[in-house]
């Protein structure tokens, strides 16, 4: 099983998850992050002094998934959040060992 | 001394009061709309109140006051006043000019770029206002339709150039689905949407009663305004409670932003009449102004009239409302009423449609789409309202 | 025109001029205990604080003044005034009412359901509170009992029905541990806390000055005025210091909401006597009124009456004790002033426990443990207070 | 009774009026600054503003008003006032010290600790504010500089003490780089920036317009206090409109702190001479008034006098600026002017520097480097002004 | 050593980290995500327009332990946590390769 | 690829950014979050009443860098974030197998 970490630009949150839910995933955890990459954050004025926003808001979802669904997943996270335009985001994928559902107790696959 | 001159004295600090509860009512559009916008537009909206404030009082100064009462000079020089003092009572009339661009400035929020709202906010404090307040109150050929404190003058004015804002703006994105599903977009602060309209409902007490603005002509005049304020309190009470209870009734919640635009609607609705009906009238006035805006609000929703705040609902639907509900609970022709409905209408809708769209030629008038996304308030303002706790939203 | 209709006239704008400042409590209270309260209650302390204001003053103004003031009819009619307008002094006197409620609200919130305690306040505004203000101002028989503003009318009467109230609905879920420890709540927002308290205090200037009725009967009538206010304030300054020597002493903090109870307090205290003692017997009257909140908010904590806002400490408790204190500082019989505050106490706990109870059984007073947890503004109101901020928070 | 009764009423309760709409200006100042400082200082902040407010007016009622007035004893035993009740002069003169230490809290805010500033409260209003007070407005050798609501006796003299508590605090750790970099901090909550500023604008026109102390004397002085709260207005607003043109000018972005910052420039401007000047000079000294402050803020920054909200250029210069205006734009002498302002600052600034250094070597003035980063408002106050929706930050 | 992150109610948070505490757990991290997954999110009216709330509030935790403590610690988060309705979360398992304890530099074992 | 976790202080944020600026570190992605260990929560009174707060705010920083940077980050944060007292924070680092940048659809070492 693997994790797959999306990072991505906030506002496409929506599509994202839209295009994951016509895809089998059913459920991920989101995360507001902060992040800094090539795209640099920008400077704004404030009362004639400077001010630099270095970290963007960006959204992480993360998404546990079998082995043999990583491929589209991915695909499916690119197409929806790509813009093309730089700051678009990033995905890492790493190795699960183990899954619960607390709610049953229910082990790894069955418990995605 | 004598007494007339304690009378002109009187009236003087009882204008100079009401003028001063009106002028709280600009905090109170402030917050109500700040409120009600997403967290990141709130700088934009809170700019644009603060300056339309400045510019059409401004303006109302350098020239708008002797267009609307048939001046022919700058300042206060072409109008001649008795009774009260001159500066007392150019106060009390420039306290109610932002009062029609306020009313705008919710429902454009969230895409309009400041800049050429301001634009439009001195055109219609130098013009379009004065000139339909001319014509009712200052003497001009509308005379008489009774519309104490501005019903039509103000409220219906205010709704009709919104409207027509609204028409060349478009509704915000995502707003309405592509099958045309409305999606609810809401509020970001709560507290400050109350704060903000208990502080247009007490600014409605110097609206309203100042409207008189006699208090000392002798004992009369003194029950005269304060029967004003009572029915102006209770036409907000009942339109609260009248909101409260349908709201409850449809969705089985107490939308507490409906019931304060029910309480508007009612204030709104008895702001023609106030002084030509007894005590229980309001109460009816009132309820119809709240039910009104209970249902007003989702149908402009299905034209996909996009108002964020309910602005036309509470002020352009009552506006009209409370001009007819004189005609209907006191003395006053149905026809004079409806007239003075129309033709400020037709005066003020389609020349503020001009306006904008001449507006949005020539400068502009919406902001981008990534803009829109970000917010208006980085992009107008260089500054975010809550830096530190709003989270990251598109 | 004659001097006394000057004098009327004066009178009516008075009367009209504290009756609005009495009004800016209402968003007082509201933001206040909005502030008070967790994110996740805010919308619905608001909701009841603008629903409570809408429907205590409609049941005032439709039967309450009447009862109130021997009247035998529904609106004013029953009720004769002289020497100002009888719509300024209904409107006074209605800006009252709902004080008596807002008082409560805080107290039960995060845990009541809205329109069980509108139920309430209906009975509240209609029968208990209007028959003891009939008492003791309606020229009933605790005529004799001296009590300008309400210090026992409104503060008392508001604690013993919250008294109840919270003894009916139990206390906050795991506000208290199993060994009885006392598990802090604190406030959302101290911006909205400190905004509250001092309209509040702004407020108190035409609640108390105002109940003179009168400035302009000569020139002492005017000075008596001037002497509330001074006194008023200088009770509310001497709550604040000592409220704060106090908290900073035992905890070598300076918490400001005990700082704003105290202060509170010390405004209450001063309410039944402002116009019969000195310059500096007020400083006395709320140095005790802060010290009391200090005191009695652990206090209350200890007995497990969980209070959210303090309203007990700062009304009920101070409403005794300022009453009391105008026996101890001005020449008035303590056996009185005790007779009002026992009768009214035995008159008003035990009618609010049984309605509460009544209640409860009957519709149901308390919302359930999920929306507790959650939040009741999600369950009443459909919408959060701040939902772009507010943190997941159980 | 008399007319000159109904004078004394009228006059009291005008008197009475203005002090209300003043103390707006104490939430004024308290939401202001709790907007424009960092979420982790805002108890801090409104801590101070409460106290400040409740200690500074209690040492006016027992001391400072005799000072400034010439009594000899305590409480208000020493002053005689003519035409209105004592009790509501007083109230009027009260009103007016705390703002003379508002005005700093601000600009000391984010690193000051609370109880030595309150040391120099009590300083500033039995001591260093009644003196310039009498000097000017008491009878005292500088009476014939012009000083209608306190241009210099309470915007320069607060500046000046600001400017020494600025000195020997230091700037906010972090705000200045190593190179000289000025480091932006912003304000934390934009709408409670804009209520506080608004209640200013507000309260400002009972400041200068009660200034007038009469409204009914004759006609001419009902006209002269409708003039003064008109040219208030008016230098508010083209305060505010100019600070939004440059501050476009320069950056392409409407920062609204700097507009409002603009208002209060224009309203400082002004307070000097709005009853001698006519209705356009007022456009001129708020448009120059809001320049000045848009252009002194990053002077002060350039030269790291760290102000969080720009009280110096607010008040220190504008309160200079206004005083010189009055001999420029109605006929008085500009050398008397200037010699009110510079031996004001002569005395005042020296003193509060003494002062600040003295409090500092005693009791320590600055809170430690670890309670500024994690804030204030945890170690001065025990809590946090907004616990469940402030990020972590440092 | 083992990196268990474990997704809960919020209100479960608490005793969660109780029940942690008697055993030998001596260190956490809490995150504050939104949730998607089997427990449907709700739909609310405002102001008559409907409004979905895809996304619950939910608490991460991430807890890093020596691989011998795995099971206790899957054991006692979902003893606490579980409430048997739907949205009780899930736990998931990876592996850490090393752990350093910025302040004493220490590695592995010992820094946790 | 090696994914670097990092649990700071809050106030070293800028500190640490800039001393990984100065290596080659391109991007990473910043997590506000509450940190429960061995430095001890503190307990307020609040109205006379108890508070405790368990929870203190850290900042988590995720960088995910090539195997061979690995040693040069962890030693530059460490740096940057050591105050010496209890607090201070932990890293954790484990594999990452593949990581995607959704702009160009770049693979691992060209996507960091
Ligand atoms: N090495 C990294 N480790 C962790 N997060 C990263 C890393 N590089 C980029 N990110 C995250 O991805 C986001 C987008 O990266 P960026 O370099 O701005 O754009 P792009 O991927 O389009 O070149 C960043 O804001 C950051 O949150
Ligand atoms: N595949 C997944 N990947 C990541 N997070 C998940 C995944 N499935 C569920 N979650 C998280 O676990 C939470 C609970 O899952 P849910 O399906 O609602 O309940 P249950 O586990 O009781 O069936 C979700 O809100 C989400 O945060
Ligand atoms: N076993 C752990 N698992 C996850 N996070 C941890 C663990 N131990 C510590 N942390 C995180 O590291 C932070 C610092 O740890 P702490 O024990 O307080 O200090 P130190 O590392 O200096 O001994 C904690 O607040 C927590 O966020």
């Amino acid at each position: 099983m693997k994790k797959i970490e999306a990072i991505i630009k906030p506002f496409k949150l929506e599509e994202v998850k839209d295009a994951l839910g016509s895809i089998e995933v059913t459920g991920m955890t989101v995360h507001e992050v902060k992040g800094y990459g090539r795209q640099q954050g920008h400077s704004e004025l404030y009362r004639g002094a400077e001010y630099v926003v270095d970290f963007l808001p960006k959204i992480k979802i993360d998404i546990v998934v079998a082995d043999e669904n990583v491929d589209k997943v991915i695909a499916t996270i690119t197409e929806a959040a790509k813009t093309g335009k730089i700051g678009d985001g990033k995905i890492f994928v790493s190795e699960v060992e183990r899954i619960i559902r607390i709610r049953t107790g229910e082990e790894n696959e069955d418990a995605i | 001394m004598e007494l007339s001159h304690l009378q002109y004295i009187i009236d003087t600090l009882f204008l100079l009061f009401t003028a001063v509860l009106i002028i709280l009512m600009v905090p109170g559009f402030a917050m109500l709309e700040a409120g009600l916008v997403r967290g990141k537009n709130v700088s934009a909206v809170l700019t644009g109140n603060v300056l339309l404030y400045a510019i059409t009082s401004f303006v109302f100064l350098l020239w708008g006051y002797n267009v609307m009462f048939g001046g022919d000079g700058f300042f206060l020089s072409g109008v001649s006043t008795q009774g009260y003092s001159a500066y007392a009572y150019f106060f009390f009339q420039m306290a109610f000019v932002s009062k029609t661009v306020s009313i705008m400035s919710g429902g454009v929020s969230e895409r309009i770029r400041i800049i050429p709202f301001m634009i439009f906010a001195v055109c219609m404090s130098g013009f379009l206002y004065p000139m339909v307040g001319h014509a009712i109150w200052g003497g001009g050929f509308l005379s008489d339709v009774h519309d104490l404190a501005g019903c039509t003058v103000i409220h219906s004015v205010g709704g009709w150039a919104l409207l027509a804002g609204i028409l060349v703006l478009g509704a915000r994105r995502g707003r309405y689905g592509k099958e045309g599903q409305v999606r609810a977009i809401p509020a970001s602060n709560i507290p400050l949407v109350t704060l903000g309209a208990m502080l247009l409902w007490i600014g409605w007490f110097g609206f309203n009663g100042g409207s008189a603005f006699h208090i000392a002509t002798d004992t009369k005049a003194a029950d005269l305004v304060g029967l004003i304020i009572v029915n102006t309190n209770t036409a907000g009470l009942a339109g609260a409670i009248v909101a409260a209870c349908i709201v409850y009734m449809q969705y089985k919640k107490l939308d507490i932003t409906m019931i304060l635009n029910g309480a508007l609607g009612g204030l709104v609705a008895i702001t023609a009449g106030a002084d030509v009906v007894g005590l229980w009238e309001p109460i009816l006035i009132g309820a119809i102004g709240g039910a009104l805006v209970v249902f007003a609000v989702p149908l402009f929703d299905k034209l996909q009239i996009d108002d964020p705040v309910g602005a036309l609902s509470v002020h352009l639907v009552n506006g009209i409302w409370g001009t007819i509900a004189v005609a209907i609970f006191a003395d006053f022709s149905l026809m004079t009423q409806l007239k003075g409905i129309v033709l400020t209408g037709l005066f003020v809708f389609p020349l503020s449609y001009l306006l904008f769209r001449g507006i949005k030629k020539i400068v502009g008038l919406r902001s981008d789409e990534e803009h829109e996304y970000v917010g208006l308030d980085v992009e107008e303002c260089g500054l975010e309202a809550y830096p530190e706790f709003v989270k990251s939203k598109a």
